[in-house]
C-alpha cells in the first residue's frame, strides 16, 4: 500500500512538472524563454513518471530499463535543445523585448555558421531579424 | 470432302504472299503469269457445272474454332459456282489488265498481292457454308478493298475514300456479325445449308426479326444500297482495274450474294419483301438519278452500278421464281458488261489522260479495239438485242409485270432506270469513240493488247450469251436460281420471245433512252444545278457525322482527361461513395449502428480530439514545416492510441517512422516551393464537401462493421501456436516473420525498390533543367 | 583505454536493456559493443581515470540544482506576471576537453531556467540563456563556481 | 519441389542477382534473358500441371490454410502467368537495344524483375492481403520504371500515376481491413465460404464495391482510368509495352478473382455494375483514342477501351463470358504490346511518335507496314486474327445472356477501334512524309532485338486466331474452374471444412 | 553542421543506437521490437552521424554501399525461405535449432529472415537519406 | 480514497499539458517554437506511456518509451538542420 | 471509444482527401500520408478494440487467450512500412518534378493529359529520348 502511495505521489509530481512546463511553454514571451523553461522540465517530469513505473513494478529488469530510458533522455534532450536554440538564433527568431542582455548578438559568422568569441562589429555577423508571427493561418 | 475449294483459296493466298517477289523477278509478265492460277481454277470449277446443275454439292470441312461456332466449312452449289466463276474469270482478266495498266508503278507488286488476297477472300465468301467463316472472308474483302481503294495513298482523296468504304462496309459487317450469331444461336448451328432448312423454326423465335435486320444491314452496306451507296462512287479513287473488279463485278455483289444465300430463311416473311424490295427500289432510283449529271466515265459507271445493284436487290426482295431467275440473269449480264466498260474507261483514261466524257470523242480511229469492246458492252448495257442484256431486261420486265399488286410501280421504275442505262451506255460506249476527235491531255494511241483483250473478252461473252443463251447463260442461271430457291427450276432463255408486252416496254425504253442521250447536255446541266441537294444526302451525313464524332471525341476526352488531379480524385471519391452507398442501401433497411460504444476515458478523448484538431489545422496551414510538425502530432497521437489498445509494436514503429519521415521531409522540402493559396473559397468548399463524403463513408463503415457480432478470427490460431510451433512470444512479430512472413518478403521488396527508386531518380535525370529555387520564407 | 571503458559501458547498457546481468549477456554485450566501436570510434584513444567520488558528489550537486531550479520555474510560470528577466549571457570557460564541454552544456540545459545555446568555436566561451539575468555578472560567477568548476574537477 | 512457387521465386532470385551485378550492365542484360526465360519455362510447366483443371496449391511456411499464406494456381492463374512469361521474354529482348545504358546503370533490370515478381505474386496468391502486398511490389516497381530517366514528361506522368494508384491502394487496404473484420479471415478460399454466411448481404456488397473501385482504378476502367492516359506514353517504349501487357491486366485479374470467388451474394447488382462500367469504358476509351495524335497516347487510350471488353465478359458472369475475357486477355496483351513495340520502331525510323510529323512509311517500309498491320487489325477485331475470336466469343456470350445493349456497344466500339487504327495507318504509313518531319533514320529501327519481339507478338495474335479452338478451349476450361468456387476452396482448404 | 556539441554527442550516441538496434532485432521475436524497427534505429545512428559530421564520413564508417546492404538483406531473407524449400518442405518453413543459444535464444530461419529485414531496412533508409543529403 | 484516482489525476495533468503544447504548436509563431512544442509533446508522450504502463499493469509498454527516448531527438535535429540550411 | 475513433477516421479521411485535391504537390503528398494514417486506424478499429492487452505471451505461459487481435496489427505494420517506402519515393519524385519542371502546381502539370487539339498550334516540340 505504501509503495502504491509513493508511486502515485512520484507520478503526480512528474505530471506536475510536465504541466508546469506546458504552462511555461504557452505563457513565456519568446522562444528562448520557452526553451529555458520547458523541454527540460518536461524531461524531468517524464523521468519521474518513469521512475514511478519502476517503483510500481519494482522488478530489477524493469527498473534497469527505466533507468536506461532516463539516461537516454538525459543524453539526447539537451543536444536537441541546443540544436534548435542555435538554429533559431541563426534564423533570426527575435528575443523578447524585455530581454536584459544578449551576449550572443553579432558573434555568429553567417558564412560558415561559426561562433566567434571576439567578433568584430561587421555585416559579416549580422543576422537579419525574423518577423514576429507568420502566415500559419490565412 | 472436296479438296479443290480450300486448295483454291489457299493457293490464291499463297500466290498473294509471293506476288511482290514474282513482280520483282518478272516485272513485265508477272500479271500474265499469275493470271494462270485463277484461270486454271476457273476452268476447274467450270468443269463442275454439269454436276452442280444435276444438284450435286461439293463440300469441305475442317475444324477451326468449334467452341465458338467457327468451322472452316465450304460448300459449292449453283449460286456459289456462278459467283466463283465471275470472281476467278474476271479476276484473271484483271490481273492481266492491271499488269499493263499499272506498268512501271513502283507498288505494282502490292497491287497483285491485294487483288489476289481479295480474290481469295471473295471466293471464300461465296463458298462458305459456315456463317462465321463467311464473315471472316467478308471482312477480309473489306480490308483488301481498303488497301486497294487507297492504292494511290499519297492523295488525300484516296485515303478518304478508302476509309469511307471501310467504315461503311465494316460497320454493316459488325451488325451482320451480331445477326449471324443470333441466327446461329436460334438455330443451334452456324452451317448455312442447315439454317436454310429450318426457316420455320427460326422464324418462331422473337430474335428472328432482329437477326434479319442486322444481317440486312450488312448486306445493304456491302452492296452499296441506299442510303449507304455513297461509298461506292468514292471508291472510284482506286485504279480502274480495281473498280472494274471490286466495284462492279464482285465485291459489291457480295451483299446480293448474301441476300440470295439466306433468302430461303427470310424470303417468306413480309418484312423481307417490304424492306429488301423497298431498299432495292430506292437504291435503283437513287443510282439512276445520281448518274445523271456525271461526266466522269468512272463516276457515271459507278452510279449506274448502284442502280443495277438496286435492281438485283429489288428482284431478290420480290423473291418469286421468276424474280430470282431475273436477278441471277441480270447479275451475270451486269458483271460482264460493267466489268468490260470499266476496263474500257481505264484504257481510255490510260491513253488520253482524261475520263471526262464531255471532252472525249472520235477515239474509234485511234483506239479501234477499245471502241469495239465499248460498243459491245454498251449494247448489252442498253439492253439491245442480240446482247445478253436484252434478255435480262426482258425477263426483268416479265417479273415486274407479274408482280401484283405493285406491278405498275415496279414496271414504271424499271422503265425509267433502263432508259437511263440506254442513255449512259450511249455516253460511255458511243460518245467517246464517234464524232470528231476531241482535245485530250494526251494524244491517244491504241491501247496495248493487254488492255483491250480483257474488255473485249467480257463484252464478247455478253454478246455471245445473248446469241447462245441456252448454252452460255441458262445453265449458270438455272444452277444458281435453283440454289437460291432450294428447288429445281427449269430455266429457258431466248433472244426472241415473240411480240409481247415486254418487247413493247423494251421499245419504249429504247426510245426514252435515245431521247435522253440526244439531249444529255441540257439535262446534265440542269442536274448540275441541283448539286446542293447533296448537302442533305447520306454522303454529307457521313462526313458531318465523322467530323462530329471527332469533335465529340475531342470534347469528351478533354472534359474527362482534363489533367486536373483534383477532378480525377473527385471522380474516384464520388464513384466510390455512390457505388458503396447504392450497394448498402439496396439490401438493408437503414443503417445498423452500434449503441454500445464501449467505455471511454477522458485522456482518450483528449487524444482523439487533438488528432482531429491537428488534422483540421493541416487544412488551414500555409507553412510547410508547421504542417510536418502537426503531422507529427497526428502520428504520435495515433501511436498512443495503438499502444493503449494493445499494440506496442505498432506504436514503436509509428514513433520511429514519424521521426524518419520528418528527416526525409526536411531533406526534401527545402527544395520545394512554399505553399500558396491557389484555389478559390467556393472550390475549396466543394473539395471539402466531396472529401467529407469519403470521410463519412469510412466513419459509417467503421460503425456498421464494429456493430456486428465478433466472428471467429484466424488470429486465434496465431495466439495459440505462436510459442509452441513458432518459438516466439511476440505474436505480432511471429506473424510478421513466420505465419505471414511472405507478406514481409514482399514488403521488404517494396522498400528495396523505393530505395533504388530514390537513388535512380536523383542520380539520373535526363530532362534536367536548371530551376532557380526561391528561398523558403514562409516561416 | 576510453574505448575499453566505453565498451564496458555498452556491455552494461546491453544488459540493462535486456534486464539480465548474467555472464552470457555481459559477454555478448561486450562483443557487440566491441563490434560497434570498431565500426564507429576507431583510431581515437585517450586516457581515462575513474573518479567515482567526484562523480557522486557532482551528482548530488546537480540534483540539488535541479530541484531548486524546478521550484523556481514553477513559481515563475504560475505567477500572474511571471516577473521575467531573461537574457543571453556569455560565460567564459576553461575546460580540458570536448567531453567536458558537452557535459557542461548538457547539464546547464537540463537545468530548468537555463539553456546553453552554443559554445564558441575556440571552446572558450559558452553562451547561456537564462530566465534570471537581472545581474549578468552574478550569473557568470554562479555558473563558473558551480557547474564549470565541478565539471572541471570531474575531468582532472 | 513446388512449381507453384517458381514464377514468384525466379524474379526474386534475379532481383538479387541483378542487384549484385549493379555495376555490370552487360551481365544484367544477360541475366534478364535468363531470368525471363526461366520464368516462362516455370509458367509453362505450371500450365502443363494444371491444364486438366487441377488446382495447384502450396502453403507458404507450411502453415495450414487459412492461417498461413497460400499460393494457388488454377488454370486462369497459370494462363496469366504464361502470358506474363511471354511478355517478359520479349520485352527483355527488346530492352537489349530499347533501353539505354543509363537506365540499366540505374537499376532498370532489378525493377524489371520486381515488376514481374509483383505481377506473378498477384496471380498466384490465395490471400487477399498478400495480394495487396504484391500489388504494392508491382506498383513500386512500376513507379520507378515510369520515372526512371527523369525526363520531363516522365516525371509529370509519374506524379499522377503514383498518386492515383496510391489512392487505389488506399481503398484496397481499407476494404481488406473491413473484410477481415467482417469475415475474420484473409484467405480467399476461406472467405468464399465465410462471406455467404455473413448475414448482412448489403455490407458484403458494399465491400465488393470498394474492391471494385480499388481494382477498377488499377484496371483503368471508367471513370477511374485517368492515370493511364496521363502517364503510359511517357516512359521508354519497352516499359510501356511491359505495362500495357501486365499492369492493368493484374487489375482485371483481381476483379475476375474476387467477383468469381468472393462476391457472389448479389450478382444481379454487382455484375450489372461491372457490365455498365465495361460499356462506358469501351466507349470513352476509344473516343479518347480517336482524339489523339501521339501514337503512344492513342494506344494508351486503347488499353482503356479494351479493358471494357474484359470487364464485359466478367459482367456477363457466365462460363462463356469468363472464357471470352480470358481469351480476350491473351489477345489484347499480345496485340497491344506488339503495337507499342512497333510504335517504338516507328519512332526510331521516323524520328517521332506524333502522327502529324511522320508519314511515307508504307511507301518506304513495307515490312514495318506488315508489322503494324497485323496487331492493328487484330485489335480492331478483324478476322482471322485473335481479336476477331475474342470479339466473337464476347458477342456470343453477351447474346446468350440476353445482354443486347452491351453487345451493341462492343460492336460499335470495335468499329471505332478500326477507325483509330486506320488513323495511324493513314497518317504514318499512307500519308506522304510531311514537311515538318524530323530526320529519318532507316537503319535504327531494324535491329533484331527490336523487330523480333514486335514480330513475335504479332505472330502470337495470328496463332491465337488460327489456333482459336485449343486456346479458347483452355480459356473455357479455366472459366469452368472459375465458375465453381467450391473447387478452389476445396483445393486450398483441403479437408479442413 | 558546425555544432561541436552535436559532433560530440554523435560519438557516444551512435554506438548506443547501434547496440540498441541489435537489441531490438534479437529480442523482437519474444518482446516488442524486431528487424524492422531495429533496422530503423541502426539507420538512425548513421543518419545522426551524417548530420553531425557529413555524409562522406558516415559512408566511410558504414564501409559498404547501402545498395549492397539491400542486396544482402534480400539474399538473407530469400535464403531463409529457401532452407525449408530445399529440404522438401514448403518455402519459408521455419526450421529451428534444437537448443537455444545464450542471449539470443532459439535460432531458426524466421530469425534469419528478420536479419534480412534488418539489413534491407538499414540499406534502404541509408540509401535514401544519403542520396538526398549528398545532393 | 482510491489510489487509482491519483493515477488518473496524473494522466489528466499530462493530458492538459498536451492541450497546451498543441496550442503552442499551432500558434507558433516561429518554426523553432513549433519544434519546441513537438519536443514537449514527445516528453508528454513518454509520460503517458509510463502512466499507461502503471494504469494497465503492462511493463511491456515501457519498451516503447525507449525508442522515443533514443530516436525522437533526431527529428528535432533535422528541423534544426533545415532551419540552418535555409538561412 | 469506437465512436470517437470512427469520427477520427472520418476526419482523417476527409482531411487526407481534401489535401490531395490541393494544387500544391506537397500538399497532395501530405494528404496521401494522412490517408495512410486514416487507413491504419480504420484497420485497427475495425479489428476490434481491446484495451491494453498486447498479444505478448507472458513468460511461463504457452499461449494467450484474451488479447488484442494480433493480425490487424501485423497488417498495419506491413502497411506502415510499405507506405513509408512509397512516401519516400513520392516525396523525391515531387522534388525532382519541381526541379525539372519548375512548378509544383498540379494545375500546371497537365501536359501529359490534355489532348493535342487543345494544345496551341498542333505539332509539339520533339520528344526527349525514347
Ligand atoms: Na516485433
Ligand atoms: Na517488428
Amino acid at each position: 500500500m505504501l509503495r502504491e502511495w509513493i508511486v502515485a505521489i512520484v507520478m503526480i509530481l512528474g505530471a506536475a512538472f510536465m504541466l508546469i512546463a506546458s504552462i511555461g511553454l504557452l505563457r513565456m514571451p519568446d522562444l528562448f524563454s520557452r526553451m529555458s523553461a520547458t523541454s527540460k522540465a518536461a524531461t524531468l517530469g517524464a523521468g519521474l513518471v518513469m521512475l514511478a513505473a519502476a517503483l510500481y513494478f519494482s522488478e530489477s529488469g524493469i527498473t534497469l530499463r527505466v533507468l536506461a530510458i532516463i539516461v537516454f533522455l538525459l543524453l539526447t534532450v539537451p543536444v536537441a535543445a541546443h540544436m534548435i536554440g542555435r538554429a533559431a538564433y541563426f534564423d533570426g527568431v527575435p528575443l523578447w523585448k524585455g530581454t536584459l542582455i544578449d551576449d550572443l548578438r553579432g558573434h555568429y559568422r553567417t558564412s560558415d555558421h561559426q561562433l566567434v568569441r571576439d567578433a568584430a562589429e561587421s555585416p559579416e555577423f549580422a543576422i537579419p531579424e525574423g518577423e514576429e508571427g507568420d502566415d500559419f493561418f490565412n | 470432302m472436296d479438296i479443290v475449294l480450300p486448295t483454291a483459296i489457299l493457293l490464291l493466298l499463297i500466290l498473294s504472299g509471293f506476288a511482290p517477289f514474282i513482280q520483282q523477278a518478272q516485272p513485265h509478265r508477272a500479271g500474265l503469269l499469275m493470271a494462270v492460277l485463277p484461270a486454271g481454277l476457273f476452268l476447274t470449277l467450270l468443269g463442275r457445272l454439269s454436276a452442280v446443275l444435276a444438284g450435286q454439292v461439293f463440300t469441305y470441312q475442317l475444324a477451326w474454332a468449334e467452341a465458338l461456332g467457327v468451322r472452316f466449312s465450304l460448300y459449292l452449289d449453283g449460286l456459289g459456282l456462278l459467283f466463283s466463276l465471275l470472281i476467278l474469270g474476271i479476276g484473271a482478266l484483271v490481273l492481266i489488265y492491271g499488269g499493263s495498266y499499272l506498268h512501271g508503278h513502283h507498288q505494282l507488286g502490292r497491287f497483285y498481292a491485294f487483288i489476289l488476297l481479295f480474290m481469295a477472300a471473295m471466293l471464300g465468301v461465296v463458298v462458305s457454308n459456315n456463317a462465321l467463316t463467311l464473315f471472316v472472308f467478308w471482312e477480309l474483302t473489306s480490308i483488301s478493298s481498303f488497301l486497294l481503294i487507297g492504292f494511290d495513298h499519297e492523295k488525300e482523296g484516296s485515303r478518304f475514300a478508302a476509309l469511307q468504304a471501310l467504315l461503311v462496309t465494316g460497320g454493316g459487317g459488325l451488325a451482320m456479325l451480331a445477326g449471324l450469331v443470333l441466327l446461329g444461336q436460334i438455330g443451334g448451328t452456324y452451317e448455312i445449308s442447315q439454317l436454310n432448312q429450318m426457316a420455320d423454326i427460326l422464324r418462331a423465335s422473337p430474335l428472328f426479326l432482329p437477326a434479319f435486320l442486322l444481317i440486312l444491314a450488312g448486306a445493304l452496306t456491302k452492296s452499296a444500297q441506299y442510303p449507304f451507296h455513297f461509298w461506292l462512287p468514292g471508291a472510284m479513287a482506286a485504279p480502274t482495274p480495281v473498280s472494274a473488279y471490286l466495284h462492279s463485278a464482285t465485291m459489291v455483289k457480295a451483299g446480293v450474294y448474301l441476300l440470295a444465300r439466306l433468302s430461303p430463311i427470310f424470303s417468306a416473311t413480309p418484312e423481307w419483301q417490304t424492306l429488301v424490295t423497298g431498299f432495292g427500289l430506292a437504291t435503283f432510283l437513287a443510282g439512276a438519278l445520281l448518274a445523271i449529271g456525271q461526266v466522269d466515265l468512272k463516276k457515271l459507271l459507278a452510279y449506274t452500278t448502284v442502280a443495277s445493284l438496286g435492281t438485283m436487290v429489288m428482284l431478290l426482295g420480290w423473291g418469286s421464281d421468276l424474280a430470282i431467275k431475273a436477278a441471277m440473269l441480270y447479275l451475270f449480264s451486269h458483271a460482264l458488261y460493267k466489268g468490260a466498260l470499266f476496263l474500257v474507261a481505264g484504257a481510255v483514261d490510260h491513253e488520253t489522260g482524261t475520263r471526262d466524257v464531255s471532252k472525249l470523242s472520235g477515239l474509234r480511229r485511234a483506239m479501234p479495239r477499245t471502241a469495239l469492246a465499248a460498243g459491245l458492252a454498251a449494247l448489252s448495257m442498253a439492253g439491245l438485242p442480240p446482247a445478253l442484256g436484252f434478255i435480262a431486261k426482258e425477263v426483268m420486265y416479265e417479273t415486274t409485270l407479274a408482280a401484283q399488286p405493285v406491278s405498275g410501280w415496279l414496271t414504271a421504275g424499271a422503265l425509267i432506270g433502263n432508259a437511263l442505262l440506254v442513255a449512259v451506255s450511249g455516253l460511255v460506249g458511243l460518245k467517246p469513240f464517234f464524232g470528231a476527235a476531241g482535245q485530250t491531255p494526251r494524244h491517244p494511241h491504241p491501247a496495248p493488247l493487254s488492255l483491250d483483250l480483257p474488255p473485249l473478252l467480257l463484252a464478247g461473252l455478253g454478246l455471245l450469251g445473248g446469241l447462245l443463251p441456252m448454252t452460255l447463260a441458262a445453265p449458270l442461271v438455272q444452277a444458281s436460281a435453283q440454289a437460291v430457291l432450294i428447288q429445281p427450276l427449269k430455266v429457258k432463255l431466248a433472244l426472241w420471245h415473240g411480240l409481247n408486252p415486254m418487247l413493247a416496254l423494251s421499245t419504249l425504253t429504247l426510245a426514252l433512252g435515245i431521247g435522253l442521250y440526244v439531249g444529255w447536255q441540257p439535262v446534265w446541266g440542269f442536274t448540275a444545278r441541283l448539286r446542293w441537294l447533296g448537302r442533305f444526302g447520306p454522303a454529307h451525313a457521313y462526313q458531318v457525322g465523322l467530323e462530329n464524332l471527332r469533335r465529340f471525341a475531342a470534347w469528351l476526352t478533354y472534359r474527362l482527361q482534363n489533367g486536373y488531379l483534383r477532378f480525377y480524385l473527385m471522380t474516384i471519391i464520388l464513384t466510390t461513395v455512390a457505388l458503396a452507398g447504392l450497394a448498402y442501401l439496396r439490401s438493408t433497411n437503414g443503417l445498423i449502428l452500434r449503441n454500445d460504444w464501449g467505455a471511454i476515458n477522458f485522456y482518450e478523448v483528449v487524444l482523439g480530439v487533438l488528432i482531429i484538431l491537428a488534422a483540421l489545422t493541416i487544412t488551414r496551414t500555409r507553412s510547410r514545416l508547421a504542417t510536418i510538425a502537426i503531422m507529427g502530432i497526428v502520428g504520435y497521437g495515433l501511436a498512443l492510441i495503438y499502444l493503449l489498445y494493445g499494440a506496442p509494436d505498432l506504436a514503436m514503429i509509428q514513433f520511429a517512422i514519424e521521426t524518419l519521415t520528418v528527416i526525409l521531409f526536411v531533406l526534401v522540402v527545402y527544395r520545394l516551393p512554399k505553399f500558396t493559396r491557389l484555389t478559390s473559397p467556393p472550390a475549396r468548399l466543394a473539395d471539402f464537401l466531396v472529401a467529407m463524403t469519403g470521410g463519412l463513408l469510412m466513419t459509417l463503415l467503421t460503425l456498421i462493421v464494429t456493430a456486428r457480432p465478433v466472428v471467429p478470427h484466424i488470429s486465434e490460431y496465431f495466439l495459440q501456436n505462436a510459442l509452441p510451433l513458432a518459438n516466439g512470444r511476440n505474436v505480432v512479430n511471429v506473424i510478421l516473420v513466420d505465419f505471414r512472413g511472405f507478406d514481409t518478403l514482399g514488403e521488404i521488396t517494396v522498400l528495396a525498390l523505393a530505395g533504388i527508386g530514390v537513388y535512380a531518380l536523383i542520380r539520373l535525370t535526363i530532362g534536367r533543367r536548371q530551376v532557380i529555387i526561391p528561398p523558403a520564407e514562409e516561416e | 583505454m576510453t574505448i575499453f571503458l566505453l565498451n564496458v559501458l555498452l556491455a552494461l547498457a546491453w544488459s540493462a536493456l535486456s534486464a539480465q546481468f548474467d555472464p552470457p549477456n555481459l559477454i555478448f554485450g561486450f562483443l557487440l559493443g566491441y563490434l560497434v566501436l570498431w565500426l564507429t570510434v576507431r583510431g581515437e584513444n585517450r586516457s581515462y581515470f575513474t573518479r567515482v567520488p567526484r562523480v557522486l558528489s557532482f551528482m548530488a550537486f546537480f540534483l540539488k540544482e535541479l530541484v531548486k531550479a524546478n521550484l523556481n520555474l514553477a513559481i515563475t510560470v504560475l505567477r500572474r506576471d511571471m516577473n521575467l528577466k531573461p537574457g543571453v549571457v556569455a560565460v567564459p570557460i576553461d575546460l580540458p576537453n570536448d567531453a567536458a564541454i558537452t557535459l557542461l552544456v548538457n547539464l546547464v540545459t537540463l537545468t530548468p531556467g537555463t539553456l546553453a545555446l552554443d559554445v564558441s568555436s575556440d571552446r572558450m566561451m559558452v553562451y547561456i540563456h537564462t530566465l534570471n539575468a537581472s545581474d549578468p555578472q552574478e550569473f557568470r560567477r554562479y555558473m563558473q563556481e558551480g557547474f564549470v568548476r565541478r565539471v572541471k574537477e570531474l575531468f582532472q | 519441389m513446388q512449381t507453384v512457387l517458381l514464377p514468384l521465386l525466379i524474379p526474386l532470385v534475379f532481383i538479387v542477382l541483378t542487384l549484385f551485378a549493379w555495376n555490370a550492365p552487360r551481365l544484367q542484360r544477360m541475366l534478364s534473358l535468363f531470368g525471363s526465360s526461366a520464368l516462362l519455362l516455370a509458367a509453362l510447366s505450371l500450365l502443363a500441371q494444371v491444364q486438366t483443371g487441377e488446382i495447384a496449391v502450396t502453403q507458404i511456411g507450411n502453415w495450414p490454410a487459412p492461417y498461413g499464406i497460400t499460393l494457388v494456381a488454377d488454370l486462369f492463374s497459370a494462363i496469366m502467368l504464361t502470358i506474363t512469361g511471354v511478355v517478359a521474354v520479349l520485352v527483355a529482348i527488346y530492352s537489349l537495344e530499347g533501353i539505354d545504358e543509363n537506365r540499366v546503370a540505374h537499376g532498370f533490370y532489378p525493377l524489371f524483375f520486381a515488376l514481374l515478381m509483383g505481377v506473378c505474386g498477384a496471380f498466384l496468391t490465395g490471400d487477399i492481403f498478400n495480394l495487396y502486398v504484391w500489388f504494392e511490389v508491382m506498383l513500386m516497381a512500376s513507379f520507378v520504371l515510369m520515372a526512371l530517366g527523369g525526363e520531363r514528361a516522365q516525371l509529370e506522368g509519374a506524379i499522377k500515376y503514383v498518386i492515383l494508384n496510391l489512392t487505389s491502394s488506399a481503398l484496397f487496404l481499407s476494404a481488406t481491413g473491413i473484410l477481415y473484420s467482417v469475415a475474420g479471415t484473409l484467405n480467399m478460399a476461406d472467405l468464399s465460404i465465410r462471406l455467404p454466411e455473413v448475414n448482412s448481404p448489403g455490407l458484403v456488397t458494399t465491400i465488393a464495391m470498394l474492391y471494385l473501385v480499388a481494382f477498377g482504378i488499377k484496371a483503368a476502367i471508367f471513370p477511374l482510368f485517368f492515370w493511364l492516359p496521363a502517364s503510359y506514353h511517357t516512359p521508354p517504349v519497352a516499359v510501356t509495352a511491359l505495362f500495357s501487357g501486365l499492369l492493368t491486366k493484374v487489375g482485371v485479374y483481381s476483379l475476375v478473382r474476387v467477383f468469381t470467388l468472393l462476391f457472389l451474394t448479389d450478382v444481379a447488382f454487382t455484375h450489372t455494375v461491372l457490365l455498365v462500367l465495361g460499356g462506358f469504358t469501351m466507349v470513352v476509351g476509344v473516343l479518347g483514342a480517336a482524339a489523339q495524335y501521339d501514337m503512344r497516347r492513342l494506344l494508351s487510350f486503347h488499353i482503356v477501351s479494351q479493358i471494357g471488353y474484359l470487364l464485359m465478359g466478367l459482367g456477363l458472369y457466365s462460363r462463356a463470358g469468363l472464357a471470352s475475357t480470358i481469351f480476350f486477355m491473351a489477345h489484347v496483351i499480345a496485340a497491344k504490346a506488339a503495337l507499342f513495340l512497333v510504335a517504338g520502331i516507328i519512332r526510331r525510323v521516323s524520328g517521332s511518335f506524333d502522327l502529324r510529323r511522320v508519314g511515307g512509311l508504307y511507301r518506304d517500309q513495307p515490312w514495318l507496314a506488315i508489322l503494324f498491320l497485323i496487331p492493328a487489325l487484330s485489335l480492331a477485331g478483324l478476322p482471322p486474327l485473335s481479336g476477331f475470336f475474342g470479339k466473337l466469343a464476347l458477342v456470343r456470350a453477351g447474346l446468350a445472356q440476353g445482354q443486347y445493349a452491351i453487345v451493341a456497344v462492343s460492336l460499335a466500339v470495335s468499329l471505332l477501334t478500326l477507325f483509330s487504327m486506320t488513323k495511324i495507318w493513314m497518317e504514318a504509313f499512307w500519308k506522304p512524309i510531311p514537311e515538318k518531319a524530323p530526320s529519318q533514320n532507316r537503319e535504327a529501327g531494324y535491329k533484331f532485338s527490336l523487330v523480333f519481339p514486335a514480330l513475335a507478338m504479332g505472330l502470337i495474335s495470328v496463332v491465337l486466331g488460327v489456333l482459336a479452338q485449343p486456346v479458347y478451349g483452355l480459356a473455357d476450361q479455366a472459366a469452368g474452374v472459375l465458375m465453381q468456387p467450391a473447387l478452389y476452396a476445396a483445393a486450398v482448404l483441403g479437408g479442413l471444412r | 553542421m558546425g555544432s561541436i556539441i552535436l559532433h560530440l554527442a554523435a560519438r557516444y550516441l551512435m554506438p548506443l543506437l547501434l547496440v540498441f538496434s541489435v537489441f531490438l532485432l534479437i529480442r523482437g521475436h519474444n518482446e516488442i521490437g524486431g528487424g524492422f524497427v531495429g533496422g530503423l534505429v541502426a539507420a538512425a545512428a548513421f543518419i545522426l552521424y551524417a548530420i553531425a559530421n557529413n555524409v562522406q564520413e558516415a559512408r566511410r564508417i558504414l564501409r559498404v554501399h547501402p545498395r549492397a546492404l539491400i542486396a544482402s538483406g534480400l539474399l538473407v531473407a530469400l535464403s531463409s525461405g529457401l532452407v525449408g524449400w530445399l529440404t522438401g518442405k514448403p518455402f519459408m518453413t521455419g526450421l529451428w535449432l534444437k537448443d537455444p543459444l545464450p542471449v539470443i535464444g532459439k535460432i531458426g530461419t524466421p530469425l534469419m529472415f528478420d536479419v534480412g529485414v534488418y539489413l534491407v531496412v538499414v540499406g534502404v533508409t541509408l540509401l535514401i537519406i544519403f542520396t538526398l543529403a549528398e545532393e | 480514497m482510491n489510489i487509482e484516482v491519483l493515477y488518473f489525476l496524473a494522466l489528466a495533468m499530462i493530458s492538459l499539458g498536451l492541450v497546451l503544447a498543441f496550442i503552442r504548436l499551432v500558434r507558433g509563431p516561429s518554426l523553432p517554437d513549433r519544434v519546441v512544442a513537438i519536443d514537449l509533446v514527445v516528453a508528454l508522450a513518454i509520460g503517458i506511456i509510463a502512466s499507461y504502463a502503471i494504469l494497465f499493469d503492462q511493463p511491456a509498454f515501457l519498451d516503447v518509451a525507449i525508442i522515443i527516448a533514443l530516436i525522437s531527438f533526431l527529428g528535432t535535429i533535422a528541423f534544426a538542420y533545415y532551419i540552418e540550411r535555409r538561412v | 471509444m469506437t465512436l470517437l475513433l470512427a469520427i477520427v477516421i472520418g476526419v482523417l479521411f476527409t482531411v487526407g482527401l481534401y489535401m490531395m485535391m490541393r494544387r500544391s504537390l506537397t500538399k497532395v503528398l501530405i494528404g496521401l500520408m494522412l490517408l495512410g494514417q486514416a487507413i491504419n486506424l480504420l484497420i485497427f478499429t475495425t479489428g476490434r478494440l481491446q484495451r491494453a492487452k498486447p498479444p505478448l505471451i507472458p513468460l511461463g505461459a504457452e499461449q494467450i487467450s484474451q488479447s488484442a487481435d494480433p493480425l490487424p496489427q501485423a497488417l498495419i505494420l506491413t502497411a506502415i512500412v510499405i507506405s513509408f517506402g512509397v512516401t519516400a519515393f513520392a516525396l523525391v519524385l515531387a522534388r525532382q518534378t519541381y526541379t525539372v519542371l519548375g512548378t509544383n502546381d498540379m494545375n500546371e502539370l497537365r501536359d501529359t493529359d490534355i489532348i493535342p487539339k487543345y494544345h496551341p498550334e498542333s505539332v509539339p516540340e520533339e520528344e526527349e529520348g525514347l
